[in-house]
């Protein structure tokens, strides 16, 4: 549904149907990833090194968000997938999502995440 | 890896084999699902140590084990694999535009895909190197795939993980050897982008992995 | 008959003449080499038949010997070690041997002349599927016969399946056999996934694709995420026996749950990915023997793909029993419950196809019907456990063997045979004895119900499972020798099909390349079809060409339906024969079968098999044309 | 419906779980008669629908077409709602029975430790402090909670008339109660190992015996006194403080080493009273052959089984010091039992003797070893030149038959 770059002068069904792909972006993106993928990286192993926020609620939760973000970052645009054919966006997040809620259901009856009332 | 393809019919105007190595991805995706969900469903369930994040004194030996991650290295292989990312787009980007005039140093740098592969290819090689060291020094701190849950779990995974880098590596190290042989030009952006897509996905397997084994306690 | 087939074209289908009917069939003649290195999607196809049907015999050949012990109390046909053998080599061989490769026979054969293709989308990678799937086929079937067999029922629960409890041989054959069974399905799933996205004919979309193809497309999707789950089961479980590592070593405080849950995340899907295909093929007999299109054609894609959802999210449900408390217990049997509803969805609408049609008995459309009627009752008892405290009950008794048999013999195998009886004259160009045919599927009907319906009895009746045998005086002996009994005429009842199978390929009536009046666009083909099966690629505007076509699909069908040319004549670029893909599938087998016979053949086949890849890589697919 | 004539005759299905005996075994029947009731209209419907269009709309001439029909929406929405409303009504009852079953079990109830074993039971009374095997007692009216381990392989508990199963699985705890009807009959139950757990599974049963609380605690007196044999012949060795704790899991009060009368008197239900279902069919083996009019001496076997026969190496019997092994079933009144070797075959003299010759051809896979002299192990695929004599071997079934 996002058509915000207009790098091609064909509608984006008529460049699918000419089987050309949508432009990849170049350096000045490439680059500015890269350095903010390290600055999370930094932000990560930070706060592993802080024992007051490790011991924090907000420990598990701001990691997991950041690699998340990471994730999503390289994906989107080292992987190109916002750039490409939906249909590997398709591809790509169905698997995904299978994946995610399989991990999360295993954490729930192994124990490691309970529900309100504990049994 | 002839390009007889592209004469052939398609529905999407894709190309068969990107959507194949999307499927792959998402197939990966479960791969790793199950490997990581057994590193943390067994996190903190091992009966002897040495652990991952805290030290242990083993009852019969008195012998202390220092906890086995080694959080500083880890980042600094975690940096490289991402940095490896890096390279790769260059890389591509350097395939796709081949044939375009290049201006000035900065546009010959980026235009020089054989730079960027070997960069890719070495970066990879340097996160195995420290895999590799961080797997002897596990060892010879006490910790072997036999010794508890931990060691099992974290070095299948790790080296799961590091099995994938190494196949990569070796495909890189094959696109540059053809790229030196006869040059790679946009004709191979296909090859190469299908090569960037596994090597990207590697390389987020490690961010899932950096952070729920080495920094989740 | 072949007035037949000119009566059921529909009136505005008038200016279409089907091609009469030839007199006798040409066969392309194959020699061994030929077959050994083709990479021809039909070809394929045709081995998997075989290879599917010839596995299917020794499943159920080990079923009889199960029933024939099983016929009496305290009877000592064969020992308790080697019954355990025959169970879990006839689960074993069933599933992966064959019911999967059954499917992969028409996925194979089928898909790419349902949606206008030339070929898959890696026809070598189709070749490497196949031979990996035949040598780990017989991998895991042939150690049976030496009495060191896989003994640890198809689901293979740790801890008695690591070296503790089962030193030997016989585990080893089973984990490393599954695994190679694995990489086979994987890579044919990444080859269809693509096939079907990519290689659909002009105006195929995805809304006007047979429901065999949708549903072999979500199959595959089940496919590519179901297997790496058990992949990496198994490998835990092979490191575990072959490196002493201790994933599941309880005394290292390994939880035999690990294994359960990760088999049944695969488990589960797996049985979908059992029955879908076959929901498929009843979905293209039922409205060609009806006159009829699908009844709700966009209503049962999506159930077909809700169905795949769901199928992901019920694993634990085959294990009410192990203790995971209420919640678990009841979000898994709700969202099991939940799958009867598009799994309904399907049922009514195969009868509202039925239904206002002109619906003609053949034995394809009888084990159609056959197949609807008796997966209603496995899935009405597979509604009842998943009530977890009914299911404790049930669980692990004959009742849930009753249930999985009549999801997968009257369902799967039922829909499969339907499958065969239709596609037949599409695979050989001659037709499979009509009458042999529907002697076979009433010998079926009966005989299955009559094997399984008692077990319904003998497991609410408190007979265990996988139990070799079993004491006078329990209240079962009779419900027993009635499925043994049934098992005797299923065994009567295949024999009939073997002959059938064998005595048509060779003289069966010639077919003609539309048979039955179907309306899909396999059939503007001649049967068996040309190597390139389609002359012009077809042009499609309606779901099934020949019955709604519009003049495009007409022209591209009175051209495709004529025989002859050749693939140069066309200008068509036909994929070589290469023993390549062979020779990759003998070295990866090779290589696991290293971890038993000795670690310089690991070596020695990953070197080999690395060759065979390079050299397969670097060669061209096909012909470059001009 | 064939379900409920199959209810009334009983007799004939002694394992049936149409017939249940206990709260939980009626919670689930309640939730089987609504499946059942469902499942019937089901059923009913879809094949009757079925068998309908096929006759109504066979085909009758070749030259008929038939409207070309695409679907039907409202169709469609009403066979997803009502399959959906259906599955409500069985859904709402199963999850609140879901919660009302697992949850813990009542204060006071009677605990018993089960252990599933390759291919065998042990049953622990931890609040008795006592050990038996293959073999249960219960009273009426009471609830027992039974505690599910294992350190070997997963098995699962059943017994079909009284309950559902449970899965023993190591490294987990598992429970299961249910409250047995005070007005049932005294009687024995079957029961069955339902989890595959190797080449015996088959044969891994054991025996619930439903009795009065009076003769339930009359056998708890019983089972708490230490193994002898009737009339106590030589004079017991005395009950040693760990061989009391090797018997169970906490330690006892020093058990009395000799049964007084009063424990001699005590309930065991007789044999006479055991159904035939209840008593092991599974006949004698050719293979192993044994001369059945030996005469045994109990007081040479009570020598032999923690001399010669080293059975003490694996076998407890409560009493006796020097019989306390832990690895096989604790024998302490091993001659009351209906069974031996999972209940597979009848506790009499010559199974017995024959059980004790050679375990390993009479059951596949067993630790038990095969003991008679000359005898041919499975296992090792090797004949035992040492080993027990068949005199000897009476002799020990004679001990072993006089531990009531
Ligand atoms: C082809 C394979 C296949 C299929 C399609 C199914 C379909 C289903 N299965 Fe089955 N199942 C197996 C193969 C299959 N199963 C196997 C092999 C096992 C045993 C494994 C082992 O232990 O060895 C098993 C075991 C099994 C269990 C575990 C039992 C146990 O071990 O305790 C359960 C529990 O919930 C279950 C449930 C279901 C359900 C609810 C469906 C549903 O999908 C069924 C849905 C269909 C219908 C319900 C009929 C049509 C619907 C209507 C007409 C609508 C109206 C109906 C209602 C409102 C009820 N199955
Ligand atoms: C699709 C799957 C499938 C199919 C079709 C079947 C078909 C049959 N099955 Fe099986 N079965 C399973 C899947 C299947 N089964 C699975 C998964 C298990 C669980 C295993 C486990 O617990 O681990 C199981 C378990 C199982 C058991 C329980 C064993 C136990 O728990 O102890 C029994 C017992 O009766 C049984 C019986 C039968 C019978 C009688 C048939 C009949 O339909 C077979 C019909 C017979 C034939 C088709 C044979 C014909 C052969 C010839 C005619 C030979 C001719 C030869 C030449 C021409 C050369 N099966
Ligand atoms: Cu124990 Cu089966
Ligand atoms: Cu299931």
């Amino acid at each position: 549904m996002e058509q915000a770059h207009d790098h091609s002068s064909l509608t984006p069904a008529e460049a699918e149907a000419a089987g050309i792909e949508h432009e990849h972006p170049g350096w000045s993106v490439y680059w500015r990833v890269a350095v903010i993928l390290t600055l999370i990286t930094i932000a990560e192993v930070w706060v592993y090194y802080i024992p007051a926020f490790v011991a924090s609620r907000a420990f598990l939760p701001t990691l997991l968000s950041l690699s998340a973000v990471k994730f999503a970052i390289v994906v989107l645009f080292y992987m190109h997938l916002r750039y490409d054919h939906k249909l590997f966006r398709t591809l790509f997040t169905g698997p995904l999502i299978v994946a995610t809620c399989t991990l999360f259901a295993l954490m729930f009856l192994f124990g490691h995440i309970r529900l309100g009332h504990g049994a | 890896m002839s390009a007889t393809v592209s004469h052939h019919y398609s529905s999407t105007g894709l190309e068969n084999r990107k959507i194949a190595i999307w499927a792959f991805i998402g197939s990966e995706c479960m791969l790793f699902v199950s490997l990581i969900s057994t590193y943390l469903i067994y996190k903190g369930r091992s009966r002897v140590g040495p652990y991952p994040h805290t030290p242990w004194t083993d009852p019969s030996t008195g012998h202390v084990y220092k906890a086995i991650l080694n959080i500083p290295v880890t980042s600094a292989s975690t940096f490289i694999l991402l940095m490896s990312s890096l390279a790769m787009v260059l890389a591509l980007a350097a395939v796709e535009n081949k044939g375009k005039p290049q201006r000035n140093l900065g546009e010959r740098i980026l235009g020089n895909s054989k730079l960027w592969l070997a960069m890719t290819a070495l970066l990879g090689i340097g996160f195995l190197g420290f895999q590799a060291y961080e797997f002897t020094s596990f060892v010879n701190e006490g910790l072997t795939i036999k010794t508890n849950l931990f060691g099992s779990t974290f070095f299948t995974l790790t080296g799961f993980h590091g099995a994938h880098v190494t196949a990569g590596v070796i495909w890189i190290l094959s696109m540059l050897a053809i790229d030196f042989k006869r040059g790679l030009g946009p004709s191979d952006a296909l090859n190469v982008d299908i090569m960037a897509l596994y090597w990207h996905f590697v390389d987020v397997i490690w961010v899932a992995i950096f952070t729920l084994v080495y920094l989740i306690r | 008959m072949a007035t037949t087939v000119i009566d059921t074209t529909p009136p505005h289908l008038r200016p279409f003449v089907p091609s009469p009917v030839p007199a006798t069939v040409e066969m392309e003649r194959s020699t061994i080499w030929g077959w050994l290195t083709t990479t021809d999607h039909k070809k394929i196809g045709t081995l998997y038949l075989f290879t599917a049907l010839f596995f299917f015999l020794v499943g159920g050949t080990e079923a009889e010997i199960l029933r024939a012990q099983l016929g009496a109390p305290n009877r000592h046909l064969v020992s308790a070690e080697l019954y355990n053998q025959i169970f879990t080599m006839h689960g074993t061989t069933m599933i992966f041997l064959a019911i999967m490769p059954l499917s992969a026979a028409f996925f194979n054969f089928i898909i790419p002349l349902q949606i206008g293709a030339r070929d898959v989308a890696f026809p070598r990678l189709n070749a490497f599927s196949y031979w990996v799937f035949l040598f780990g086929g017989l991998f895991i079937s042939i150690p049976i016969l030496f009495g060191q067999g896989p003994n640890g029922g198809w689901f293979g629960y740790v801890p008695l399946t690591t070296a503790t409890y089962s030193p030997g041989l016989h585990i080893d054959f089973w984990v490393l056999g599954l695994q190679i069974l694995g990489i086979s399905s994987l890579a044919a799933g990444f080859n269809f996934i693509t096939t079907i996205i990519n290689l659909r004919a002009p105006g195929m979309s995805l809304m006007r694709m047979p429901v065999f193809t949708w549903m072999a497309f979500v199959v595959q999707f089940m496919v590519v995420l179901a297997f790496p789950v058990i992949t990496i089961a198994l490998f835990f479980l092979l490191l575990d026996r072959f490196f002493g590592t201790q994933f599941y070593e309880v005394a290292a405080g390994g939880d035999p749950l690990l294994w359960q849950h990760l088999f049944w995340i695969f488990g589960h899907p797996e049985v979908y990915i059992l029955i879908l295909p076959a929901f498929g093929l009843v979905s293209e007999v039922l409205p060609t023997f009806s006159k009829k299109p699908l009844f709700g054609y966009p209503v049962m894609v999506y159930s077909g793909i809700l169905i795949g959802f769901l199928g992901f999210g019920v694993w634990a449900h085959h294990m009410f029993a192990v203790g995971m408390g209420p919640v678990a217990d009841s979000v898994f049997g709700v969202t099991t419950m939940l799958i009867a509803i598009p799994t309904g969805v399907k049922i009514f609408n195969w009868i509202g196809t039925i239904a206002q049609g002109q619906f003609k008995a053949t034995s394809a459309s009888l084990f159609a019907v056959g197949m609807v009627a008796l997966f209603t009752i496995g899935g009405i008892s597979g509604v009842m456990h998943s009530s977890p405290p009914a299911d404790l009950q049930q669980t692990d008794s004959y009742f849930v063997v009753a249930h999985f048999h009549y999801v997968m013999f009257g369902g799967s195998i039922m829909g499969l045979f339907a499958g065969i009886y239709y596609y037949f004259p599409k695979f050989f160009g001659r037709m499979l004895d009509e009458t042999l045919g529907k002697i076979h599927f009433w010998l079926t009907f009966i005989g299955m119900n009559l094997t399984f319906f008692p077990m319904h009895f003998s497991g609410m009746l408190g007979m265990p499972r996988r139990v070799y045998t079993y004491d006078s005086g329990q209240g079962w002996s009779l419900f027993n020798a009635l499925s043994t009994y049934g098992a005797y005429l299923l065994f009567i009842a295949t024999l009939f099909f073997v002959y059938n199978f064998i005595k048509s390929k060779k003289s069966g009536r010639p077919a003609g390349p539309n048979p039955w009046g179907a309306g899909t666009l396999e059939w503007t083909i001649p049967s068996p079809p040309p190597v390139y099966n389609f002359a012009v690629l077809p042009t499609v505007t309606s779901r099934y060409p020949l019955w709604e076509g519009k003049q495009a699909d007409i022209e591209s069908a009175r051209i495709n339906q004529q025989a002859g040319k050749t693939a140069e004549q066309l200008g068509i670029a036909i994929p070589y024969g290469t023993i390549k893909p062979l020779l990759a599938a003998l070295f990866l087998v090779g290589m696991f079968g290293g971890l038993i016979v000795g670690h310089w053949l690991i070596f020695g086949c990953a070197g080999a098999m690395v060759l065979s890849l390079y050299a397969w890589l670097t060669s061209p697919l096909e012909p470059e044309l001009h | 419906m064939l379900a409920l004539a199959l209810a009334a005759c009983a007799k004939s299905y002694p394992n049936s779980t149409f017939t249940p005996h206990s709260d939980l075994g009626r919670a689930i029947d309640f939730l089987w008669g609504r499946l059942m009731f469902f499942g019937t209209i089901v059923f009913v419907l879809v094949e009757g629908a079925l068998l309908y269009v096929v006759i109504r709309y066979r085909r009758r001439s070749e030259d008929i077409m038939p409207p070309q029909t695409h679907g039907h929406v409202v169709l469609e929405i009403a066979w997803t709602l009502i399959p959906a409303a259906i599955l409500a009504f069985i859904a709402v009852p199963t999850v609140r029975t879901i919660f009302q079953t697992q949850a813990p079990a009542p204060a006071n109830s009677l605990v018993i430790e089960v252990y599933g074993h390759q291919w065998w039971w042990e049953f622990r009374y931890p609040q008795y402090k006592f050990t038996t095997a293959n073999e249960i007692y219960i009273p009426k009216g009471r609830t027992v909670d039974l505690v599910l381990r294992t350190d070997d392989v997963i098995h699962s508990f059943w017994v079909p008339q009284l309950a559902g199963k449970r899965d023993a699985i190591a490294n987990h705890t598992n429970h299961i109660w249910f409250t047995p009807d005070s007005d049932m009959a005294t009687t024995v139950w079957n029961g069955f190992c339902t989890e595959y757990c190797g080449d015996s599974h088959g044969e891994m049963h054991f025996r619930v015996v439903t009795v009065n609380p009076d003769q339930f605690a009359s056998w708890v007196t019983h089972q708490q006194a230490p193994g002898f044999y009737a009339p106590p012949a030589i004079p017991a060795t005395p009950a040693t403080p760990a061989a009391a704790s090797a018997a169970s899991p906490t330690p006892a009060t020093p058990a009395t080493p000799v049964a007084s009368p009063a424990q001699l008197a005590s309930f065991i239900l007789p044999r006479a009273d055991v159904p035939n279902y209840a008593i092991p069919h599974t006949p004698l083996p050719d293979e192993v052959k044994f001369d059945d009019r030996l005469k045994g001496d109990p007081a040479a076997g009570e020598k032999l089984f923690v001399g010669a026969g080293t059975c003490n190496a694996c076998h407890t019997v409560a009493g006796n010091a020097l019989a306390v092994g832990m690895i096989g079933p604790n024998l302490t009144h091993v001659g009351s039992r209906i069974g031996i070797a999972g209940m597979m075959y009848v506790n009499d003299a010559p199974h017995l003797s024959r059980w004790i010759k050679n375990a390993r051809i009479m059951k596949s896979g067993v630790l038990m070893p095969t003991l008679g002299k000359g005898q041919y192990d499975p296992q090792t695929k090797a004949t035992t030149s040492a080993g027990l004599s068949d005199q000897q071997i009476a002799d020990l079934v004679a001990y072993l038959q006089a531990l009531k």
